[in-house]
């Protein structure tokens, strides 16, 4: 597994490596999100669940540089202001997304995906004269085996099915190497085995580096085992360990049913 | 000349036929020299004859000069004898004023130049200041206006006294005001009034006239000259950055039906149309058909040529759309680059069919006299067929408008082109729906062409004119915004007519171009751009 | 069997096929004719048509072609003057003829072409001394509106140092520029009526080129502007550009030219009939261009005739001193400087699309290559028969451009 | 009602179906289960006929699906619930809707109240535009869009992806309902195995492109289709 | 090793360039005019324009086949490469021209041109417009891929406002008072680093340079697609957003290619217009920029070999039509490109390379196919 997560970054002294306060997002005056506020630690794993449309997906978009938000602050390992940088800058910061649809180069290789993912520095004029190094064919190899798309490596992405698609974000995603990892909704069209599988992985990473991870499959939520934030229109609605959250009158209500 | 000649024209045009009073002559026989003038084909001595003719009291002299204005005098090169013909279509012997029987051979018309054709309109002008029809007359009190004949003063107060149209008589009260500045005779303090008067006319004319008084004029008129003049001149810029206005939206208005079918083709189906611009080109081809049959066939008609001809190219280019969409662009649907290069082939082929089929010159495709002339807003001077197309343009779009967003082809055509698999799969039938909607998007280009060949060539080149700015248009708009191709083609044609002025029409231009480029930075997706997820995704 | 090759070098496609095509088919015409009537020095003339597409490099490729490929023996073509220009050099290299039959800016005197088209002092200069005269309407003020490139610019700064000669004022002339293919001509229509409304007679002399003439003459038509106030005279439009517009609104606006159709001469008569004879369509128009090419066509026959050859040097020595009828019942005659003496006739544009003859030079007008109204030209002259020089300079005696 | 026997079907040169059959029965649910990349979707567009077949044969009722057109299968009562949602992004909920009158007759042209009692989401959305919609609301609206076209048969790829639980609850029990109607074949594609095993009259078990096991649903009961389903 | 990564296409390809580049001026300088053999002066000059043409359509498949840059002012770079090197032969020309003077061009002469306009400084040195070749294009490359690119003007909105860019260039050197030669530009050049450019020898060198830039610029083009920054290229092609959400700051990229291709299309320019002879506004025209962008569809786009294929094909059956059938040329052009679209949907080459590819399947195969669905690993 070390492989696979090198932990060559040296985690910072503060405690808090995402912090979001009073973040408002609205559209065409529609709050997807409502002064929302959260915090999530070096390490840390949190899974966030909530009602569809309730802000999940928009929150990452605030957080990855996609969607400016109104009002509110995002910062990042204490010192960069999130809202105030583009996609890139934050990539590169170490922020790495899955999305919730599965998003892929179709017209590359598997193993190209995975390639194009890897830690590595981003400029034009290194990625121009940079060469694969054997260190690099390693990792792939060894994350290709990890999302079990070895045997497709060569095959374009868009010929993959849908589930396929789902595990070669998260091998990009762990390709990326980053400290902190927004994943949404990584079990969607997955067995019950691989949800759990995916369960695993994730554990695994949390131990060095920080998660998010929004699911509606509460099976998924509960194996991993973490912290639970219920978000509702756009604010935080519930926060604790799942079964305190699922307990919740009003997250039964508006997110699980009877 | 010019001038001299004028007046001693009008002065025995006047004479001759208002006051009716026959003058004797010195001469033995003065209208057979004058009619002799006439007969030598040359533009001097027709220039005398004219004056002679009015001179030697000939009784039919006024038709004598009627039918020269008309191109209806002829001479007859052998015997010299003049004739002309007269309203009934008549040919008469011009000195026995008698109908020919037989209609001599080789008769020649009796040419006229420009020079000439002042002469003879300021001649037969102002025999109609007394005439019954209200816009003649006030066309012959222009016509004073410009000339400042003194002789014509008589008429002019004559025509005073009794005209009762507000209109007529304060163009006459100005014709009288134009005379009176520039008579010698005439008192200080009358001429400072009739400045007053011909200040309150306010235009160009005006101008010219204020701006031309002779010298030797007293002080205090040259004052109020100069003051009249620099009051004009404010009032006329004014009036031109309206006119400017009006231009651009003009300009506009054939932007805007240029690039309203590429606003379907390309702007809702995706489809690069380079073929777009011929697709207008056939659309005025038909005009000029139509105008043909019309002309050989039935020429009554032809005031209602266009009218004919909208329908008609509306089918016809609609169905050469269709028939590129069902031959070629349904193949590429998904491969939106490639009906780039499909389409660039289809309109060389079209280009070239056109050019083999009628010929590499242009054609020509006349106006209807409906659509002749201009309207005078004050200062504006709007032409009519310039009104027509905007009017035209205006309603091409709201019809189209009409049929996107309240028919289910609009609805299904924007299905289609966003998920066609999709679409298909809920029961639109696309490759009806595409055929229609690439039908629609050509037959309206079809509609284009013919308002612009009204104003351009109707040349195989016609449609190459247009492709650039119509994707200027549609892109500049927002691409698939049908609301952004209206105030995008709005806003480039009066952006140019507000350049074009200051910068010259190149320059003009290219600034114009540069803009469009500065404005793309600040807004990637057009004017009207669509925002949110759904566009990113 | 073996025949003698004439190139013809004219678009058939893209911007100027407009104009081109007609002269294709003229020298197709000539050739038709000159071999009924046996060919020449016995053999028959072989037409060979390439497109250019009015693609200026294209026409350098193409001239080529036709030289170093097909053999041509002489080449009937162009028409803008960037399509001479392109094709000069290969002319000058692979040492063959062209014939090129459109009034142009002058300024050029080459050894291997020929100049049947006017010269600036063929057409434009006695246009404007006709509308200075009496008959012209004694023009005080003047437009010079064209197209922006070398021949409008050009032609008007020829006539801008004229019309200063003459003692017209600066403030007196407006000088417009518009691009190519323009189509709005409303603003500068209007602006051309509030300069004509300064209370002097105006006129506007047009080198407005090709495609945006009949804009041009449209929005002057829809605004009202009548010959009677302010007359146009245009050099570049003839009954092949009327051909497509309804001219009645256009009534008494000018032309000047060295030909019209409607030239009452009988061998003009004559060579239309034939010529709507050869096009079967009996409405077809000819025009000055075409002419030209006529002139410069019987010229070349003349001369090869007259050389007994066609090699190239022979014929171009031979050429000067040629003289063949022109359609205008005049005798034309190729000069040492390779243009041709032409007479220069006004016409007025009539309703029927043609040309109404109101002014004509009394004699055959000698083309100049070099103007006499520019600082630069002045002083040069052309003279390929006894100088051997086409720019050849007065004040210094030596030929220009000769050191290669 | 459905009836495909002996499917195959390729992508260029790979084949994704070899042989498998399937019915689909109105007023029963028909469960297609497997694993990732086995071939379950290629099914769903052999059926709706977004992928042209290599062999075998789509039965509906007495007409032979196979030479025909997607829209025409749409016409006779075939609706689709893709997987992935392909909601058309720039056209408004509503609209998304609309887009289902196409193969109605003209009175029909509505949009039947129980979609929005099912998904009360769209109802206040009606004026977004699809692609601005959460990825759940999505889903909601394609399943909504498909029941606009009254249905005979219902194609349903994975339609709980992305739905938040108690709207997967509410989907079983419309399903449940849709079923229970009477009048509609239902194709379930699914990978959550309790919620199939909860709806599934009958069911087919894939593997790499094959029927490897098919039954009804006394079948699911045991393990031995839940450990076809572990890697 | 900057060779490894051409394929075999790409070594057909560059043999073919190179064998060309040395035999043609050899065949047309060596072998005596009569003989079966020789290749005929017009010709060189002619091919050697395709091999401008073809190095120019390279350029513009590596930003639009890889970078998915649809760039419709192409023309732009091609014809200021060719300006830059028409400036040079301009001032070569010295006293032949027509007025016989020294400095200015005869242009600058009959428009009253007093001195030399100070952008014509310089141009008297043949380094000095070489810097320029690659200069001129790529500073307005920079500068309008920078405003383009940050601000995220993609698809056919970067199109169009190329082809604005195009269409403005074009409009401002036609006019007179750009100093440039106005409508009639450049020509009647005379020589080059003194040698005459009309000189079969000349040419040679000439033909044989712009073969050498081809196979160079084809060389490096290749280079860079194949190379991981090529592969975020295409990344950014297909899926620019998710690119940056990597980290890859997609409008750096742009621009760089941008840039380069600018470049190569600049030196393209600058060989054709010797070879031409001419060089004008109307290389500026936005349908030349539209059509070059046809050459590399009908070749097959993403190929750069098909791209510099599709250039010749055009333009050879272009010289052929407009000879052969002046008057119908036009429907057998506009045919062809139907025809490619339609019947050889990935162009020329892509179509080639497909049948070989499944020509040799069938050698190899017998019904197993190599490349079937791997299932689902256990
Ligand atoms: N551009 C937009 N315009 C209007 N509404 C928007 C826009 N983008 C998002 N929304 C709305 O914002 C809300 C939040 O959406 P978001 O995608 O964050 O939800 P989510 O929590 O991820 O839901 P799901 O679980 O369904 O994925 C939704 O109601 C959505 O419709
Ligand atoms: N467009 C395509 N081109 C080539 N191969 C494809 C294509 N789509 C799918 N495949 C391949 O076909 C096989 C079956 O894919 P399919 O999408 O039907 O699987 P699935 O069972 O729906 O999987 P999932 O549960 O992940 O959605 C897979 O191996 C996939 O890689
Ligand atoms: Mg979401
Ligand atoms: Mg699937």
């Amino acid at each position: 597994m070390n492989q696979l997560v090198h932990s060559g970054t040296v985690p910072t002294l503060t405690p808090t490596l995402l912090y979001l306060d009073d973040i408002t997002v609205s559209f065409d005056g529609f709050r997807a999100l409502n002064s929302l506020s959260l915090s999530i630690d070096e390490a840390e794993m949190r899974a966030i669940i909530g009602p569809n449309g309730a802000g999940k997906t928009t929150m990452m978009d605030v957080i990855t540089g996609k969607t400016r938000p109104n009002q509110g602050t995002a910062l990042f390992a204490g010192t960069h202001d999130l809202t105030a940088l583009d996609e890139a800058a934050i990539a590169q910061l170490g922020i790495g997304r899955k999305f919730q649809t599965p998003t892929v180069f179709e017209m590359h290789s598997v193993e190209d995906n995975i390639l194009l993912s890897l830690k590595a520095d981003r400029k034009s004029f290194p990625t121009l004269f940079s060469r694969r190094t054997p260190l690099e064919k390693e990792r792939i190899d060894a994350l290709l085996e990890r999302i079990r798309l070895k045997d497709h490596r060569k095959r374009k992405a868009s010929e993959l099915s849908h589930g396929q698609k789902q595990w070669l974000e998260i091998g990009m995603l762990l390709a990326q190497e980053p400290r902190v990892l927004l994943v949404d909704e990584p079990a969607a069209g997955m067995t019950d085995q691989e949800t759990a599988d995916t369960a695993d992985l994730l554990r695994e990473i949390a131990k060095t580096r920080s998660v998010i991870v929004v699911e509606h499959d509460m099976v998924f939520v509960k194996d991993l085992g973490v912290k639970v934030t219920c978000l509702h229109e756009g604010s935080v609605l519930a926060e604790g360990s799942l079964d305190q959250v699922s307990a919740d009158e009003r997250v039964i209500e508006v997110y699980l049913g009877r | 000349m010019t001038f001299a000649y004028y007046r001693r024209l009008a002065l025995a045009l006047c004479l001759g036929f208002l006051i009716f009073a026959p003058l004797s002559a010195a001469h033995a026989d003065p209208v057979d020299d004058a009619l002799a003038l006439f007969a030598t084909d040359s533009f001097n001595d027709t220039a005398s004859a004219i004056d002679a003719i009015g001179k030697s009291g000939a009784s039919n002299s006024a038709a004598i000069v009627t039918a020269l204005a008309g191109g209806k005098l002829f001479f007859d090169p052998a015997t010299k004898t003049v004739y002309y013909r007269d309203a009934a279509g008549k040919l008469i012997d011009a000195k026995t004023a008698a109908e020919v029987a037989a209609e001599p051979a080789g008769l020649k018309t009796v040419r006229l130049n420009n020079r000439l054709r002042t002469l003879v309109a300021a001649a037969a002008g102002s025999l109609d200041i007394l005439s019954d029809d209200p816009a003649k007359r006030r066309s012959a009190a222009n016509a004073v206006f410009k000339s400042r004949d003194a002789t014509a003063l008589a008429a002019v107060d004559t025509a005073l006294a009794k005209e009762t149209n507000n209109g007529v008589k304060e163009a006459l009260e100005q014709a009288r005001a134009a005379i009176i500045v520039t008579f010698a005779g005439a008192s200080e303090a009358d001429k400072i009034k009739a400045i007053n008067t011909i200040a309150g006319r306010g235009d160009g004319d005006a101008a010219a006239l204020l701006r031309s008084l002779p010298a030797d004029i007293p002080e205090a008129v040259k004052t109020a000259a100069a003051d009249a003049l620099s009051d004009i001149e404010i009032k006329q810029a004014a009036w031109a950055a309206g006119q400017n206005i009006v231009y651009g939206i003009s300009l506009g208005s054939v932007l805007l039906l240029a690039a309203v079918g590429l606003a379907i083709t390309f702007g809702q189906m995706g489809v690069i149309n380079m073929a777009h611009g011929e697709m207008v080109m056939i659309g005025a081809y038909v005009t000029f058909v139509v105008q043909d049959v019309i002309r050989t066939s039935a020429p009554g008609l032809f005031d209602y040529s266009l009218l004919i001809a909208i329908p008609m190219a509306f089918l016809v280019s609609g169905a050469v759309g269709i028939a590129i969409e069902r031959s070629v662009i349904r193949f590429l649907y998904g491969r939106p680059l490639e009906t780039l290069l499909a389409t660039w082939g289809i309109s060389l082929i079209l280009i070239q069919a056109i050019r083999s089929i009628f010929g590499p010159t242009n054609r020509e495709v006349g106006a209807p006299s409906w659509l002749s002339g201009s309207l005078d807003l004050g200062g504006l001077s709007l032409t009519y067929n310039r009104i027509a197309i905007v009017i035209f343009a205006l309603l091409v779009f709201f019809a189209l408008l009409l049929v996107l967003k309240k028919t289910a082809l609009g609805l299904q055509v924007r299905a289609v082109t966003q998920n066609r698999r999709m679409a298909a799969a809920m029961g639109i039938r696309t490759d009806w729906i595409d055929a229609m909607t690439f039908g629609l998007g050509s037959g309206v280009a079809g509609m284009a062409g013919v308002a612009l060949s009204q104003i351009d060539n109707v040349s195989p080149n016609l449609g190459q004119g247009y492709i650039i700015d119509s994707f200027m248009v549609v892109v500049f708009g927002g691409v698939g915004n049908l609301w952004g191709t209206l105030v995008g083609a709005m806003t480039l044609g009066i952006a140019n007519k507000f350049l074009e002025p200051y910068a010259g029409a190149v320059l003009g231009k290219i600034l114009l171009l540069v803009a469009i480029i500065l404005f793309i930075q600040k807004r990637p997706r057009g004017l009207f751009a669509l925002k949110g997820r759904a566009v990113e995704a | 069997e073996e025949t003698i090759k004439v190139g013809v070098l004219h678009s058939l496609s893209g911007t100027m096929a407009i104009s081109e095509t007609t002269l294709k088919d003229t020298v197709l015409f000539m050739i038709d004719e000159q071999n009924k009537k046996g060919g020449v020095l016995g053999k028959k003339l072989e037409a060979v048509v390439v497109d250019p597409a009015s693609n200026w490099p294209l026409f350098a490729e193409k001239a080529k072609e036709l030289i170093a490929q097909n053999k041509v023996s002489v080449v009937f073509g162009c028409w803008t003057s960037v399509s001479r220009k392109s094709v000069l050099p290969v002319f000058k290299e692979l040492n063959s003829i062209l014939f090129y039959p459109v009034q142009y800016e002058g300024e050029e005197s080459e050894r291997n072409v020929f100049y049947t088209g006017a010269a600036p002092n063929q057409q434009a200069i006695p246009a404007v001394d006709y509308l200075m005269s009496k008959d012209g309407g004694e023009v005080k003020r003047w437009v010079l509106a064209g197209t922006d490139y070398v021949y409008p610019r050009t032609t008007n700064k020829i006539l801008e140092a004229y019309l200063k000669s003459k003692g017209v004022a600066a403030e007196d002339i407006m000088i417009n520029y518009t691009p190519f293919g323009h189509s709005d001509w409303q603003t500068i229509v209007s602006d051309i009526k509030k300069f004509g409304s300064a209370g002097k007679k105006t006129a506007v002399v047009s080198t407005i080129n090709g495609d945006a003439n009949v804009p041009f003459y449209k929005e002057l038509g829809s605004q009202g502007v009548k010959a009677t106030d302010i007359p146009v005279v245009a050099f570049s439009v003839g009954e092949e550009e009327l051909a497509g517009i309804d001219t009645k609104p256009l009534l008494g606006h000018l032309a000047a030219w060295n030909y019209f159709q409607s030239v009452e001469d009988p061998a003009n008569a004559e060579f239309i009939k034939k010529w709507q004879a050869f096009t079967k369509n009996p409405k077809r128009v000819t025009n000055d261009p075409m002419e030209a090419t006529v002139i410069g066509f019987n010229a070349w026959v003349k001369a090869v005739e007259k050389a007994g050859t066609v090699d190239v040097d022979k014929v171009i020595d031979t050429l000067p001193g040629i003289e063949v009828p022109n359609l205008t019942g005049g005798i034309s005659k190729v000069l040492p400087n390779h243009h041709i003496t032409k007479p220069v006739l006004i016409g007025e544009i009539k309703d029927d699309g043609q040309f109404d003859i109101v002014w004509k030079t009394d004699g055959l007008v000698p083309g100049d290559a070099w103007t006499d109204f520019l600082e630069g030209s002045k002083d040069l002259d052309s003279d390929w028969v006894t100088l051997k020089c086409g720019n050849y300079n007065t004040k210094t005696k030596k030929c220009g451009g000769q050191a290669s | 009602m459905l009836n495909v026997e002996n499917l195959s079907l390729h992508y260029g040169a790979a084949q994704a179906l070899r042989g498998v059959s399937l019915t689909a029965k109105p007023g029963e649910v028909t469960c297609v289960l497997g694993r990732n990349g086995v071939g379950k979707t290629s099914l769903m567009r052999a059926i709706v006929g977004h992928r042209a077949i290599s062999g075998g044969k789509i039965g509906f009722g007495e007409t032979d699906l196979t030479p025909l057109r997607t829209f025409q299968r749409a016409k006779l009562g075939v609706a689709y619930v893709p997987q992935g949602r392909e909601i058309f992004p720039l056209l408004t909920v509503r609209e998304n809707l609309e887009t289902g009158y196409a193969p109605l007759p003209r009175g029909q042209k509505n949009i039947p109240d129980e979609i929005f009692e099912l998904f009360p989401v769209l109802k206040s959305m009606l004026h977004r535009r699809g692609g601005d919609l959460s990825g759940g609301q999505q889903q909601q609206l394609a399943i909504g869009r498909a029941l606009v076209t009254r249905p005979k048969l219902l194609v349903l790829d994975e339609p709980t992806e992305g739905i938040q639980p108690s709207i997967i609850k509410d989907i079983g029990r419309a399903i449940t309902y849709l079923r229970n109607r009477g009048d509609m074949a239902i194709v379930l594609v699914e990978q959550y195995f309790d919620f199939a095993k909860e709806l599934a009259d009958r069911f087919i078990v894939m593997e790499r492109g094959e029927v490897v096991e098919a039954g009804d649903k006394k079948a699911l009961e045991g393990d031995d289709v839940r450990n076809r389903l572990v890697f | 090793m900057i060779l490894r990564h051409i394929d075999r296409a790409g070594w057909v390809f560059l043999g073919m360039v190179i064998t060309a580049g040395l035999l043609i001026p050899a065949l047309n300088l060596f072998v005596p005019a009569d003989n079966f053999f020789h290749v005929p002066d017009y010709l060189v000059p002619l091919l050697g324009k395709y091999l401008c043409f073809a190095l120019l359509a390279i350029s513009i498949d590596l930003i639009w086949g890889y970078a998915g840059i649809l760039s419709l002012g192409h023309g732009a770079f091609f014809a200021l490469g060719g300006y830059a090197m028409g400036m040079y032969l301009m001032r070569q020309i010295g006293t032949r021209g027509v007025y016989a003077d020294p400095i200015l061009p005869d242009f600058m002469v009959f428009l009253n041109y007093k001195e030399l306009p100070w952008f014509w400084y310089g141009f008297d040195m043949f380094w000095f417009a070489m810097i320029m070749v690659i200069l001129v294009p790529a500073i307005l490359a920079f500068v309008f891929g920078w405003f383009a690119f940050r601000s995220r003007v993609t698809g056919v909105y970067l199109s169009i406002i190329t082809q604005a860019m195009v269409f403005a260039l074009m409009l401002a050197f036609f006019r007179n008072d750009m100093g440039l030669g106005g409508n009639n530009g450049f020509t009647d050049f005379k020589d080059i680093v003194g040698f005459n450019i009309q000189a079969a020898e000349t040419r040679a060198v000439l033909f044989f340079l712009s073969a050498m830039a081809l196979a160079g610029g084809y060389i490096l083009c290749r280079w860079i697609v194949t190379s991981k920054f090529g592969k975020v290229l295409v990344a950014i092609r297909d899926a620019e957003s998710r690119t940056r959400f990597i980290g890859y700051r997609v409008e750096n990229y742009k621009l760089v290619v941008f840039v380069l291709s600018a470049v190569i299309a600049g030196i393209a320019g600058a060989l054709y217009t010797p070879q031409v002879g001419i060089i004008n506004p109307s290389e500026f025209a936005p349908a030349n920029s539209i059509e070059m962008v046809i050459w590399v569809a009908v070749g097959g786009r993403g190929t750069l070999v098909g791209a510099a294929l599709g250039a010749l094909v055009v333009n050879a059956g272009k010289t052929w039509f407009t000879g052969a059938l002046p008057d119908l040329w036009l429907f057998a052009l506009g045919g062809l490109f139907v025809f490619v679209t339609l019947f050889l949907p990935k162009g020329i080459l892509g179509t080639l390379s497909t049948g070989w590819e499944k020509a040799q399947r069938r050698f190899r195969s017998d019904g197993s196919v190599p490349n079937g669905v791997p299932s689902a690993a256990e």
